[in-house]
């Protein structure tokens, strides 16, 4: 972290960027939360550990328009997200210094919690600089250790890989936490009945409390307005009795970013409700690597997304029936 | 459960229909006289790759039974490539349907050319008979809220 | 009624449409049995059509039939006037008592040449 | 909030037998918006125009529905009648209440909650219509022609001398298509040569006329008025400016061994040839797959012969890229392949032909010099035997569904010229119906029979046999004897299916225009718009749409020529208002939209913009109305709902889906 830090002040001074764009320190021991440095004596406030799990990609669509370079920090999996960003001309490559952070896995305090640990007073082993294999609580109620990937967040154990897709420079080092199958949780649902799938997702979905979370921090949701939030198709009508938006949003919003989302988990992150939004999203992009050959979101910045794309020889829509 | 009425369940059937191929194919059915069932009615689209897949959502949640997108033969779009993307996004939604456990039998795409009023009249018809196995539609309603 | 229900049978045992018949004669032209038949395969078409069933059933061409489908396989408008003489033959065989062929018969025309399966076949079509 | 008006029309009994037109007005009185509705017998006649026009006036009325037949019939009639009464032409909407509804429903009462809930969404749609004026475009005077042969030629010939520039695209060596490959024509009997290269030569000389020959079309944009084509000419390997037509490196060319396309394989050609003496260009092509200069870097003797050093084996394809008002497609047919017809032993033996192989043989440039002989040994016939119907009218997937329409007039002709010329022929023709239809033409069926003898029998042949003779034994019924043939003939001729040009397919893909199932394209309209693609702009003749004879593909070319002058001699163009637009405010300037735009009609600017106050420069998409074609790909693509499509919005469509499921 402190490498970081001190790159981060040699930057700010030098004034070759305007300003820093990373984490700072929360409330708590285990949130800390996005925040720009605008002077080098600001940087004490920065923190870079386990718990970073915010993609920074999407903070860049308004750096973009401020005076002078933004110095980001993005981990591997946030690159996608950036790529995507320049691909559909929402950030300028030119007023980002990225700095590639090193990763080793993010942590979901919620799993913490679901492993009785409580009154957390401080966190080690989540540290840039640490093996990340065990991770230590100082409770009020005294020490406790779990293994680190216990405690990982869910895109982490099907991590895309340890590479940055675009970078200025790489700090720290980072490790492929991959231990799951990407589509395992998706072929579950595929193989239950009608009836068991809806059951599954009405059940998910009545958590909806209609927050927004997963649209703000949605890299790929990046739309100035939202269309359920414009007049233009007769779906934000908040005040009247018409329930579109509500029963259809979760389904709409997933289309909408079919294609373009880089499954960098986010909006399952920051559900406060814990539904598991990235099923949608997922099941999207398994369909895709099946119908029209493996694609990968901002993996690349000039390809054509699947959705604007096409052969003569594409699958058609009977093969949702056909194949049972 | 409550009593089932013997009324006849009678669908509501959209069908969106491309001017050139698909409606004037609908045209020729009609001056045929090739009859389907009056559940269908149909919106006229320039193109297969207008529909947007909010449009049948919104069918749904509107209290459709079935939603059938019919288009030109793919290569022979007026727009030549129109649909293709109608093809695509019809697809994954139509997959993503299925997904959730909406029953995939509810959703259709058909090709059909200006020249094939027969086939357009054989396609409504095995359309409405497969939303009458199915019965009326209860999950698209809502996605959202439990009973 | 029982013709009318009988010519429905025999379409439906067949699978075929007469009405598309455009009398063109290409199967009586390629059968290989027409001299021997007494209502020739064009004419099983006409006859099906016009709901004539008994005498079609009454006649030697139903036996005659050699099932070899040159006629199914060259008529060129699906009309398959072989697998309406098979149907026809059906229906008398799912008659009981009215097989072609009884068991008794068959020491007598019995050939050492003759194949295992031919004498099968020939019970499948000749007898219920 | 609109006022609207609601017109329901009878159309004689074709609606109001099977819709209560009484009762779709009461009900769509009801409607939010409407303030008029009444029904008439023909809203499309003069009186049911002028009852819209007065009601439009009387009753200020900003937008209309009318209950009628589908809008492709009337959508035009009606808007055109309500502009004349003050009303923007896009505020109406039609219900189609007859083709979607009394024609194919016969309860009255179904029927009518039917047309009830159409009319409902139409008035639903226009409740959100707003005004809109087309734009212009222009139209390039100049025409485009594909294919070469008669119908190609003719309607070239036509538009050129109306004075507008024509450039037909042929992709043979030589313009002249089949007909040039024809030896008689019925029913008069001309020689085809003698009245096709009057036409040749008369189009190769037109100073409006561009022949470009061995070519093909490889890529069309653009739209009606204002199409942008390449036409790729393949290389000849000869200078064609240089080349005086001679003929010596034909004589000299040492590779002789391929099959004569142009004499349908009967007879072999040189690596360096032209297809017929007559051609046009008299100019000759290399076929690289048989020439030993091409394949071996050896040879290279057609070069040293040619005294004007024509020969260019380092020529290269070409691209020209040309602009076009209408484009006339007129690729015509070929036989069938007959691979799925063993029974007439087409493959087995050299003696079974097809009618166009005849039209060879009898032919004095063909293969036999004109004489009529057997192909296997070159004896001449006693019995010949012609065979209907091969291909044609089959309901089995071996052949095709249609009449091929010109077999029973050639096949009287070709008996009729055997019977003259070589009155010891036997000439037996097996029939299904003779079909001739035109003037003057069973008569001259009728004198094959009478005048000269040609045995027609009523039914078809079941096998051909080839006898270790070298005869060929027929197996065929007489249905009016209710006999099986038995016939020893020493030829057969099969009156062969006839099938649009296999490369139709692609051009029409090109073109966007449509094709059925048999791949003939398809006429704008089966009995009013014989000659008019659906797709604006393009022109169909001769077999391209479907079978035909010279004389009626000759009458259709200059139809389809009268539609491409009618096109060229205009100067603008009124343009589809019913274009994308995108709302700058909601625009993310992503580029999605550009990605599936067909027309490339999309572009994006950096722009100021005033967003509630917030000023900034966006990124933000531009269409070209003059480009956009309204097919409405970019609405969907695009996830913030900033592109709409006019005419068609997002919020019409879901009044429509509203008002249907309501």
């Amino acid at each position: 972290m402190q490498e970081l830090i001190n790159r981060a002040k040699e930057l700010l001074e030098s004034g070759e960027v305007a300003r820093v764009l990373g984490w700072k320190a929360g409330d708590l021991p285990y949130n800390p939360e996005p925040a720009y440095f605008e002077k080098a004596e600001d940087l004490k406030d920065f923190v870079y550990n386990g718990f970073c799990g915010a993609n920074l990609s999407k903070y860049m669509i308004e750096a973009s328009k401020l005076e002078g370079k933004t110095m980001v920090c993005l981990k591997p999996c946030d690159t996608y997200s950036f790529n995507q960003l320049i691909k559909e001309h929402r950030v300028d490559r030119e007023k980002a210094y990225i700095v590639g952070v090193g990763c080793k896995g993010k942590l979901d305090i919620e799993k913490a919690k679901k492993l009785g640990i409580k009154g957390i007073e401080s966190v080690s082993g989540a540290e840039m600089t640490d093996d990340c294999d065990t991770l230590t609580f100082q409770t009020i109620y005294g020490e406790k250790s779990v293994a680190y990937a216990d405690v990982m967040l869910e895109r982490c154990h099907v991590c895309k890989g340890k590479e940055h897709q675009v970078y200025d420079e790489i700090i720290g080092e980072s490790k492929d936490t991959k231990d799951a199958e990407r589509f395992a949780e998706v072929e579950k649902i595929e193989a239950m009945s009608p009836e068991e799938k809806f059951a599954y997702f009405q059940s998910e979905l009545s958590k909806c409390i209609r927050c927004n979370a997963c649209r703000n921090v949605c890299p790929a949701c990046s739309c100035r307005k939202c269309v359920f939030d414009s007049t233009k198709f007769d779906s934000a009508q908040k005040a009247n009795v018409d329930s579109f938006e509500e029963k259809m949003f979760h389904v709409i919003r997933a289309f909408h970013v079919a294609g373009r989302c880089t499954d960098c988990g986010e909006c399952s992150r920051v559900c406060p409700q814990g539904i598991p939004l990235h099923l949608f999203n997922r099941k999207f992009i398994k369909d895709i690597n099946e119908f029209y050959g493996e694609y990968q979101a901002g993996e690349d910045t000039d390809s054509r997304a699947p959705l604007t794309n096409y052969t003569f020889e594409d699958v058609e829509p009977s093969i949702v029936t056909e194949r049972g | 459960m409550s009593i089932e009425t013997n009324e006849e369940f009678r669908p509501k059937i959209v069908a969106f229909c491309c001017n050139w191929c698909s409606y004037a194919g609908a045209d020729l059915a009609g001056s045929s006289r090739l009859a389907y069932p009056a559940d269908v009615k149909i919106i006229r689209v320039p193109c297969s790759c207008r529909v947007n897949p909010m449009f049948i959502l919104r069918a749904f949640e509107k209290g459709a039974d079935g939603v059938i997108l019919c288009g030109c033969h793919p290569g022979d779009c007026h727009y030549s490539t129109g649909n293709f993307y109608a093809r695509r996004r019809m697809t994954l939604l139509f997959s993503m349907l299925d997904y959730i456990g909406v029953e995939n039998g509810r959703t259709r795409v058909e090709w059909v050319s200006a020249a094939e009023g027969v086939k357009f009249s054989q396609t409504m018809n095995e359309f409405v008979e497969k939303i009458h196995s199915l019965g009326k539609n209860v999950r698209l309603g809502d996605l959202r809220c439990k009973n | 009624m029982s013709h009318v229900n009988k010519v429905d049978q025999i379409k439906e045992i067949s699978g075929v449409n007469p009405l598309k018949c455009m009398k063109c004669g290409k199967c009586s032209a390629s059968c290989p049995s027409f001299n021997e038949m007494d209502i020739k395969p064009h004419q099983f078409v006409s006859y099906v059509q016009n709901g004539d069933i008994e005498s079609l059933v009454n006649s030697k061409s139903l036996w005659k039939c050699l099932s070899c489908f040159a006629c199914v396989e060259r008529c060129p408008r699906d009309v398959k006037p072989g697998k309406l003489i098979d149907a026809a033959r059906q229906l008398v065989v799912r008659e009981k008592g009215q097989t072609y062929l009884s068991p008794d018969e068959v020491p007598e025309l019995l050939d050492p040449e003759t194949p295992q399966q031919l004498l099968v076949s020939a019970f499948r079509r000749y007898r219920r | 909030m609109q006022r609207i008006g609601v017109f329901v029309c009878h159309c004689g009994s074709n609606i109001a037998a099977t819709v209560d037109v009484k009762k779709v007005v009461e009900m769509a009185a009801k409607e939010p918006g409407v303030v008029h509705a009444e029904d008439y017998q023909y809203m499309c006649s003069e009186a049911g125009q002028a009852k819209i026009a007065a009601a439009i006036k009387e009753k200020n009325l900003t937008g209309i529905v009318v209950c009628s037949c589908s809008p492709r019939m009337h959508e035009n009639t009606f808007r055109g009648a309500a502009e004349r009464a003050g009303l923007n032409p896009y505020m109406v909407e039609i219900a189609n209440i007859r083709e979607h509804c009394s024609w194919i429903h016969k309860d009255v009462e179904e029927a009518t909650k039917k047309a009830v809930i159409l009319a409902r969404a139409a008035i639903a749609k226009v409740n959100l219509n707003t005004p809109l004026k087309p734009g212009e475009s222009r139209v390039t005077k100049r025409a485009l022609v594909i294919g070469g042969g008669i119908a190609g030629i003719q309607t070239a010939l036509d538009i050129a001398d109306a004075g507008y520039e024509v450039d037909i695209v042929e992709k043979t060596p030589s313009i002249g298509g089949r007909m040039s490959q024809l030896d008689k024509t019925f029913p008069t009997l001309d020689c085809s040569a003698c009245i096709l290269t009057p036409k040749m030569v008369e189009a190769a000389a037109h100073e409006k006329i561009t022949i470009y020959t061995y070519s093909e079309v490889e890529k069309v944009s653009g739209f009606v008025g204002d199409f942008t084509v390449d036409i790729k000419k393949k290389a000849r390997y000869v200078d064609a400016n240089k080349c005086t037509g001679c003929g010596v490196c034909q004589e000299k060319c040492p590779s002789k061994k391929s099959l004569s396309e142009f004499n349908r394989g009967l007879n072999t050609r040189s690596a360096i040839y032209t297809p017929f003496a007559q051609a046009i260009p008299n100019v000759p092509v290399i076929d690289t797959e048989a020439c030993i200069k091409m394949k071996t870097g050896k040879c290279g003797i057609c070069s040293k012969v040619c005294q004007a050093g024509a020969v260019d084996y380092e020529q290269k394809d070409e691209i020209i890229t040309e602009k076009y008002g209408a484009i006339v497609v007129a690729t015509g047919f070929d036989t069938i392949k007959l691979d799925n017809y063993d029974e007439y032993a087409y493959n087995q033996s050299k003696d079974v032909i097809t009618s166009l192989e005849l039209e060879r043989v009898m032919n004095a440039a063909g293969p036999t010099k004109g004489h009529l002989e057997r192909l296997s040994d070159g004896k001449h016939p006693k019995e010949m035997v012609f065979i209907q119907c091969v291909g044609s009218r089959c309901a089995d997937n071996r052949g095709k569904s249609y009449c091929s329409k010109i077999c029973c007039m050639y096949t009287a002709k070709h008996a009729m010229l055997i019977r003259d010329k070589y009155p010891d022929v036997n000439v037996t023709v097996f029939y299904i119906d003779v079909r001739t239809p035109g003037k003057n033409f069973d008569e001259f069926y009728r004198r094959a029979v009478e005048d000269y003898g040609v045995n027609y029998i009523k039914g078809q042949v079941g096998k051909v046999i080839p006898q270790p003779d070298g005869k060929l034994l027929v197996q065929g019924v007489d249905l009016l004897d209710n006999k099986q043939i038995l016939k020893e003939a020493d030829m057969v001729v099969l009156a062969t299916a006839i099938e649009p040009n296999p490369d139709v397919r692609k051009i029409a893909t090109m073109l966007t225009a449509s094709i059925d199932t048999n791949n003939f394209l398809t006429e704008s309209h089966a009995k009013l718009r014989p000659v008019e693609s659906p797709t604006a702009g393009v022109f169909l003749s001769g077999v391209c749409q479907g079978p035909k004879d010279i004389p009626e593909t000759v009458a259709q070319a200059g139809a389809a020529a009268v539609k491409a002058i009618g096109l060229l001699a205009k100067d603008k163009l009124l343009t589809n208002p019913c274009t994308a637009k995108a709302d700058e405010l909601l625009c993310n300037g992503c580029s999605t939209c550009a990605n599936v735009c067909p027309y490339g009609a999309i572009s994006y600017e950096e722009k100021e913009v005033n967003d509630h106050g917030i000023r900034e420069t966006r990124r933000i998409a531009v269409v070209n109305s003059a480009l956009c074609q309204g097919c409405g790909a970019c609405t969907v693509a695009c996830p913030s709902g900033a592109m709409d499509l006019q005419g068609f919005s997002n919020r019409q469509i879901i009044a429509e889906v509203d008002a249907i499921c309501r």
